[in-house]
């Protein structure tokens, strides 16, 4: 199954700078979006994979029945996960704003001032 | 978007919706749940009335700015960690009196700052 | 004490700043102060120099640098010290009068005090550092100072240039002063000389040695650096008399002085100095009868006496530095003289042309006496100091094993032509019949004529009462050869071949003179090294200007694609460098509805890529995110899973409210670079996997998960283990994390709003 | 608890105004107190690190591997206080005038948690927790950047966002890659565990990884392309924030990773920095010559230094260590003063364009004086603390017996002056084209430049107790094992 996660996270990661290259302002958001899922699966597969029980402790016992997954990744996975939304939705809206400001969502447009 | 079938859907589900909101947030300590997700389910419910009812009557029906939530949010889970650190504790140190504890005051913080980022989000955006 | 007084001019310099500005009439009397420290130096070169000891006195700055603030009272430095709060009185006293109602002229002798302390600073430092911060610190002070008058464009490049080229000079400086610090373990000069290492031997002798001379080259304008010497006479006058003539410039010829004992002694050192010393003192003279300025003219032939100086040091025995020492006194002497006399006519007379001057002598008399006692002195006729500073030369050339006869012939034709310079500045303007323009012209303020006539008279004093020279001198040679020999200067020493040669230089100057209209016209020396200092600077911009856009105004993609081509390079270089060291251990067996996960996933990930339409690369990504939701389920993480569906809907949603606005997603790249983009990226992909492959093949439980399993429902009391660690075990990256969603709450809303404010204005 | 005071009293301020009346005198108060409030405590915590060698706190009381620990050496915490200066100097900017809508919309809050990211990520001791710093930092510094008016700069902003994304995915990748590999979080606890795990080839690619991450956060070459573009086009306090501060969180980040994790490994990462930081350096300075806008010359000079900060790390003597932090230290005052002297001249002439700019010493000569020491301190005019640094730097290098970069660093002082003086000819010397708009510079902005130009002699006058300091820090920088144990072993905490 590790062979699967890596494709699948380096499938991400490949459609995900793939699309950073294109000159659409939007397609280079969803690429955004592809890469965070690739560094989240990334994460999860490098964490270990265990096919197991959740990590979450039956009531009345003190521990959780083996074997179960490890939960730091998947907290870990979790703060970037939200992170990674409010980054995604703040540069959606910038985007937005770029592409009203230049009226163009080519990002061949935007050049630093002074440039030839 | 006005239609009335989605008005009366609102108007069922709206306080369905809350009241799983609580459920999740009460018993994510325990069970998979917590502050982030319960706070997504209250935004989903604003958000719902605000395609239903338009967004002016939605900001009314969540009684407070959700940029004001912003701050207030933050506040509850900043106090929850002070908490400690105005007993001498290192900051987020949790406290327990009996079932109820600090990391719980400190989920409803996160649980406040999710609603407030997610509707100002939605809001903003949908009167833009 | 002494630290305080070398320190004090810096001070003084707010002082200056204050009452000239305030009392601009009173501006005269700032000369008290450099007059009252001469005195003392003058007593401590009298009573506490022992015949070879120094004193040292130090103020810790920042020892554990090497940096202190520790002065050496020696000869050399002394002998220095008088000689620029001597001239700097008079400096500030006759610019206090020549810019006298100029509404900068309190700038002016603040930046004259800086450098005062700064030059101070440069020759009685012991401390290498030390030394280096004070000669910086001259530059920089001459850089203000050339740029006096900056509304001149000709003003601002010439300081620029000034600048530039001493900079250089005092980066090879330091560059220097830390190695000869490396190779010796001391950071002072007297440190280095008692640490008797000969630093000669040592490999990095050759590149220590060559940036003390680039260093001092710089700084006393030798050939190929010389021309921004002649162009810094920009600067208003009294900062050419005193900077750029008596003081300043001296200040290479003081470092290799300096440094002789310690880098001195080898082929390397004597025939470098030879070399540059000569054909500077030559191609100036030549190029200084040339010129009509007459500042111009005293610039080059200022620089064809650094050139003589350098020489004398090159030449090294005891005699060549006597004659060293007493051809700088004669030199910043009548130099300093002539300078202020060519202010004063300037100033009188409107003009600085050699060609339109003539006839002063009547209106201007006291000028003009002074004016020709310091260009006797210039052309060395007896009597005069500066003939003293002639004999001693040849003398000390007649007796060098190496080369004497070319460099008595070089000399002889180069203090020819620097005596015809002086027949032009100090004579010309005076001799002849007084045209009609002039006859406004008059005697100036007396500060302006004062100067000029005490330095022209110490000239006519020192050659007829040298007793009074004689010590100083002699204890100045003593600091570079580091033997006493007294000295006895003599007037007369009957009929040598010496004499000889002066008279032959006397009477060459003389018929130069007189075919002065002729040597005008003659054959341009200009040496082309201003064409590199020019061309240089453009070569750099030119390279500027090709750089920097590249670095800050190409398209996103193209920095985008820097950056992931950079960083696949390194990963890649890591796998291969790495040299392995790790294997793929069991792999967990492969579910066939994890497979249509995972190819959901794919093709998602391939359909968003290939996207033509932005609402279907929405849903392409949103399948991926429930794929991953998916995924996370079958590993046992429901609430990542939760969440992961919540946010993928949520994302959904934002992205069709902004989408709305976007239009198509038609191809604006060309298919080649789509296809270069897609192998880049495809590469990424690969390393990505690998690396998944080579570290995701763990056991899957850490150090941490145990811990947390077993403290999270016994002291966190809570039994789901992610969310006890998401607000309690880790509760802190919480709430950074919700701090991070406020700020992009925050963003979106202002973006938003002040979108719609812009948009609302007429 | 003073550990945590750097971070949470920003936070705290940035709730209090997110609540308090949005009426800008109010906040300009609210958030100048709590600057204020941020130095204070972070010269306390300057003070116990001084006496304690390091500062150890748990958050949550979860000891040490398992909870977050915050972790102050001599090296982070002079670069809080450095956080505080900056954070006081940009507050008291903001007296003389905000733009209203930027004001309006949350200007003072993102200061001050952009405050707070930054003076996170110097404390913590926690490699995810550095991670979220980051974000918390860039997030803030995405808002603040991108409420402009004009459209190029919103765009500019648009560039800066993604580039630093990528930036952010790099550090994510390696940071799981390093969990799947070690098990660990905790960066002390992962230097004690490094040297029992030989993977050779994973670490160089995680070093690579790393490298990558804050070689772009700190605008290394071939990663420095976002910095000429963002930098100059944000108003002054906002400029000097970003320039004074954000690079160097790279550049810490940098110096911490490696010297905890990377040191017994192959050469081949630091190798590779000391030939990034002379590119860095040499581009940096040759871009800033043919530039024709105060600012963004200030942008690539900015570039330029981070190279003499880095070649300490990859040198690696004490000596080296100690002249770049110093050097860092220098350059964090003096990048930060002059973007608030670009403040005064936009103030006085509307644009920082140099071909519009002129006669600033004839008209305002002590503007001018004062400004000469930030620019000549840059330059590394002897004797002010740019010349210190680069004296300190150059010793490191010789020292140690890299000739060939200690000549790069001195043709890049030489470069710099070049850069420097034509600043100061264009900009005060040149006669105006234009009148001036305003008589004299605001006090609100004179202020703070005559603080910082202050705090720059300090540095001069003070140079050996400076030195001392950053001695000890790469003195501590450089036997880890210290920071290991004061980390592992400091308070049991609980469950134990």
């Amino acid at each position: 199954m590790e062979l699967v996660f890596a494709i699948v996270s380096g499938v991400l990661y490949a459609t995900g700078l793939y699309l950073m290259l294109r000159r659409r302002l939007a397609q280079i958001i969803i690429g955004l979006g592809l890469l965070s899922n690739g560094t989240n699966i990334l994460i999860f597969a490098a964490g270990g994979l265990t096919r197991s029980n959740p990590p979450v402790i039956p009531p009345g016992e003190l521990e959780p029945i083996a074997p179960y997954a490890d939960p730091v990744p998947q907290a870990l996975i979790l703060t970037a996960i939200v992170i990674g939304f409010g980054v995604l939705a703040f540069t959606l809206v910038l985007a937005h704003r770029v592409h009203q400001s230049l009226g163009s969502d080519d990002v061949d447009d935007i050049r630093s001032e002074g440039s030839a | 978007m006005n239609s009335l079938i989605l008005q009366v859907a609102t108007r069922v589900l709206m306080p369905l919706l809350l009241l799983f909101a609580l459920f999740m947030l009460g018993r994510g300590h325990n069970e998979p749940g917590g502050g982030f997700v319960a706070g997504l389910i209250v935004s989903a419910a604003y958000a719902l009335q605000a395609f239903a009812f338009g967004v002016a009557a939605a900001r009314r029906a969540l009684l407070v700015d959700p940029e004001r939530l912003l701050g207030v949010g933050l506040l509850v889970a900043l106090g929850s960690g002070l908490l400690a650190s105005a007993q001498g504790l290192p900051f987020l140190t949790a406290l327990w009196w009996g079932g109820l504890g600090s990391p719980a005051l400190f989920d409803v913080g996160v649980f406040l700052v999710v609603i407030g980022v997610v509707l100002t989000m939605t809001f903003t955006l949908a009167e833009a | 004490m002494i630290p305080l007084l070398v320190l004090s001019p810096f001070v003084f310099a707010l002082v200056a700043a204050l009452v000239a500005g305030r009392w601009p009439t009173r501006a005269r009397w700032l000369a008290v102060w450099p007059a009252l420290l001469a005195v003392v130096f003058e007593h401590e070169l009298r009573t506490r120099v022992a015949v070879e000891g120094t004193q040292v006195v130090s103020l810790a700055w920042a020892p554990s640098l090497g940096l202190t603030l520790q002065f050496t009272l020696d000869g050399l430095g002394l002998l220095f010290a008088l000689m620029i709060t001597i001239i700097g009185a008079l400096i500030v006293l006759f610019a206090s009068a020549y810019l006298k109602g100029h509404p900068h002229l309190a700038r002016l002798l603040a930046w004259l005090f800086v450098f005062m302390g700064a030059m101070l600073g440069v020759v009685l430092s012991d401390n290498l550092f030390a030394l280096f911060v004070f000669w910086e610190l001259t530059g920089f002070a001459s850089f203000m100072l050339i740029g006096f008058e900056h509304d001149t464009p000709a003003a601002r490049a010439a300081a620029m240039q000034a600048l530039l080229v001493t900079a250089a000079g005092g980066i090879a400086l330091l560059g220097g002063t830390v190695l000869l610090a490396q190779i010796t373990g001391e950071t002072t000069v007297s440190g280095v000389i008692r640490s008797g290492i000969d630093v000669t031997a040592h490999p990095t002798y050759l590149a220590c040695t060559l940036l003390f001379l680039l260093a001092a080259f710089t700084k006393s304008a030798q050939v190929p650096f010389h021309f921004w010497l002649p162009n810094a006479m920009a600067a208003p006058t009294p900062v050419s008399a005193y900077l750029h003539s008596a003081t300043m410039v001296k200040a290479g010829v003081y470092l290799i002085a300096r440094m002789m004992p310690i880098l001195g002694g080898t082929t390397l050192w004597s025939t470098t100095l030879l070399v540059v010393g000569g054909i500077t003192m030559v191609g100036a003279a030549w190029r200084s009868v040339q010129e009509t300025d007459l500042k111009r003219v005293l610039a080059f032939s200022t620089v064809s006496a650094l050139g003589s100086l350098v020489l004398m040091i090159g030449i090294g025995t005891p005699g060549a530095i006597v004659a060293a020492v007493v051809y700088m006194i004669a030199h910043a002497a009548y130099k300093g003289t002539l300078f202020m006399v060519a202010g004063a006519i300037d100033h009188e007379a409107g003009t600085r042309d050699v060609t339109q001057l003539a006839g002063l002598r009547t209106v201007m008399p006291r000028t003009a006496l002074a004016a020709a006692l310091a260009a006797a002195s210039m052309m060395g006729v007896p009597l005069f100091f500066g003939f003293f500073g002639k004999e001693l030369f040849y003398e000390a050339e007649w007796q060098y094993a190496g080369a004497a006869g070319l460099l008595l012939a070089i000399s002889v034709a180069a203090n020819a032509l620097s005596g015809m310079a002086g027949l032009v500045t100090g004579v010309g303007p005076f001799t002849g019949a007084r045209p009609s323009r002039f006859d406004a012209a008059h005697e100036p303020a007396w500060p302006m004529w004062f100067g000029p006539l005490f330095l022209a008279l110490a000239g006519v004093v020192f050659a007829l009462v040298p007793g009074i020279v004689n010590t100083p001198i002699a204890l100045a040679a003593a600091s570079v050869t580091g033997a006493f020999t007294p000295v006895a200067l003599v007037l007369w020493h009957g009929f040598t071949p010496v004499l000889g040669l002066s008279v032959l230089t006397l009477a060459l100057a003389g018929g130069l003179y007189t075919q002065r209209a002729v040597l005008r016209k003659g054959l341009p020396g200009s040496v082309g090294s201003e064409r590199v200092y020019v061309v240089t600077l453009r070569l750099l911009d030119a390279v500027s200007a090709f750089v920097a856009p590249a670095l800050y105004s190409r398209s996103l993609r193209s920095y985008v694609l820097v950056l992931i081509v950079t960083t696949a390079f390194l990963i890649s270089s890591g796998l291969f460098l790495g040299g392995g060291g790790w294997s793929i251990e069991a792999l967990t067996p492969l579910r066939a509805y994890e497979m249509v996960i995972a190819l959901v996933i794919c093709a998602g990930a391939v359909m968003a890529a290939r996207a033509t339409s932005s609402m279907r690369a929405v849903l392409a990504l949103g399948a991926v995110g429930y794929g991953v939701a998916l995924l996370f389920v079958t590993y046992g993480a429901p609430d990542l899973a939760m969440t992961q569906f919540s946010v993928e809907t949520l994302t959904a949603v934002i992205f069709v409210l902004v989408f709305r606005m976007f239009g198509s997603f038609a191809h604006l790249s060309s298919r080649l670079i789509r296809m270069r983009d897609a192998i880049v990226a495809g590469v990424v992909g690969v390393v990505v996997g690998t690396l998944v492959l080579l570290v995701g093949t763990g056991d899957g439980t850490s150090r941490l998960s145990h811990y947390f399993a077993e403290m999270s429902a016994t002291v966190g009391h809570g039994r789901n283990i992610v969310n006890v660690i998401l607000v309690d075990f880790r509760g802190f990256d919480t709430m950074g994390e919700i701090t991070v969603l406020v700020v992009a709450a925050i963003g979106v809303h202002a973006l938003l709003r002040i979108g719609a404010d812009e948009r609302g204005r007429p | 608890m003073t550990l945590v005071l750097p971070i949470i009293v920003p936070l705290c301020t940035a709730v209090v105004l997110l609540l308090a009346p949005a009426k800008p005198a109010q906040q300009r108060w609210i958030a100048f107190t709590g600057s204020f409030a941020q130095l204070a405590a972070a010269l306390v915590l300057f003070l116990q690190v001084q006496q304690q060698g390091y500062v150890v706190a748990q958050m949550g009381d979860w000891p040490a591997p398992f909870g977050i620990t915050l972790v102050a050496d001599v090296f982070s915490s002079m670069l809080v206080v450095a956080v505080g200066i900056v954070g006081m100097a940009a507050c008291a900017a903001s007296f003389g005038g905000v733009d209203p809508r930027r004001e309006a919309y949350g200007y003072h809050p993102l200061l001050q948690i952009l405050f707070m990211g930054v003076a996170g990520a110097f404390l913590t001791g926690d490699l995810f927790n550095l991670y979220v710093f980051f974000e918390i930092m860039l997030m803030a510094s995405f808002v603040l950047m991108a409420l402009h008016r004009t459209n190029d700069q919103v765009a500019a902003a648009f560039n800066y966002v993604t580039i630093n994304l990528l930036a952010s995915a790099v550090f994510l990748t390696g940071l799981g890659l390093l969990y799947g590999s070690a098990g660990t979080l905790n960066m002390a606890d992962l230097a004690a565990v490094w040297p029992s795990r030989h993977e050779p080839g994973l670490d160089l690619v995680l070093a690579m990884l790393f490298l990558t991450a804050f070689g772009i956060k700190a605008a290394l070459f071939p990663f420095l392309f976002w910095l000429p573009a963002s930098y100059p086009l944000p108003p002054a306090p906002i400029g000097a924030v970003f320039a004074g501060l954000l690079t160097k969180v790279g550049i810490y980040a940098l110096i911490r990773v490696f010297s905890l994790l990377f040191r017994d490994g192959s050469p081949w990462p630091l190798t590779l920095l000391l030939w990034m930081s002379i590119a860095t350096m040499l581009l940096g300075l040759i871009g800033a010559l043919s530039q024709r806008d105060f600012r963004r010359v200030l942008a690539f000079n900015l570039i330029g230094h981070i190279g003499y900060t880095t070649i300490g790390l990859s040198i690696g003597t004490s000596a080296a260590m100690a002249g770049s932090l110093l050097y860092l230290a220098h350059h964090i005052l003096v990048i930060t003063t002059l973007f608030f002297v670009s403040g005064i001249l936009l103030q006085l002439r509307r644009t920082t364009d140099l071909a519009a700019l002129g006669s600033l010493y004839r008209d305002h000569p002590w503007t001018g004086v004062i400004a000469l020491i930030p620019m000549f301190s840059l330059a590394g005019l002897p004797p002010l603390s740019g010349f210190i640094g680069k004296l300190a730097v150059l010793r490191g290098t010789f020292g140690a017996g890299f000739y060939v970069t200690g000549a790069v660093v001195l043709v890049v002082g030489l470069l710099t002056i070049v850069s420097i003086a034509r600043l100061w000819d264009e900009a005060f010397w040149k006669p105006a084209t234009k009148p001036a708009v305003a008589p004299t510079p605001s006090r609100p902005l004179m202020v703070p430049v005559v603080a910082l130009s202050l705090l720059i002699v300090g540095m001069t006058v003070g140079a050996e107790p400076l030195f001392r300091m950053t001695t000890r820090a790469a003195d501590q920088l450089l036997a880890p094992q210290d920071y290991i144990r004061a980390v592992l072993d400091s308070g049991l905490g609980r469950g134990r």
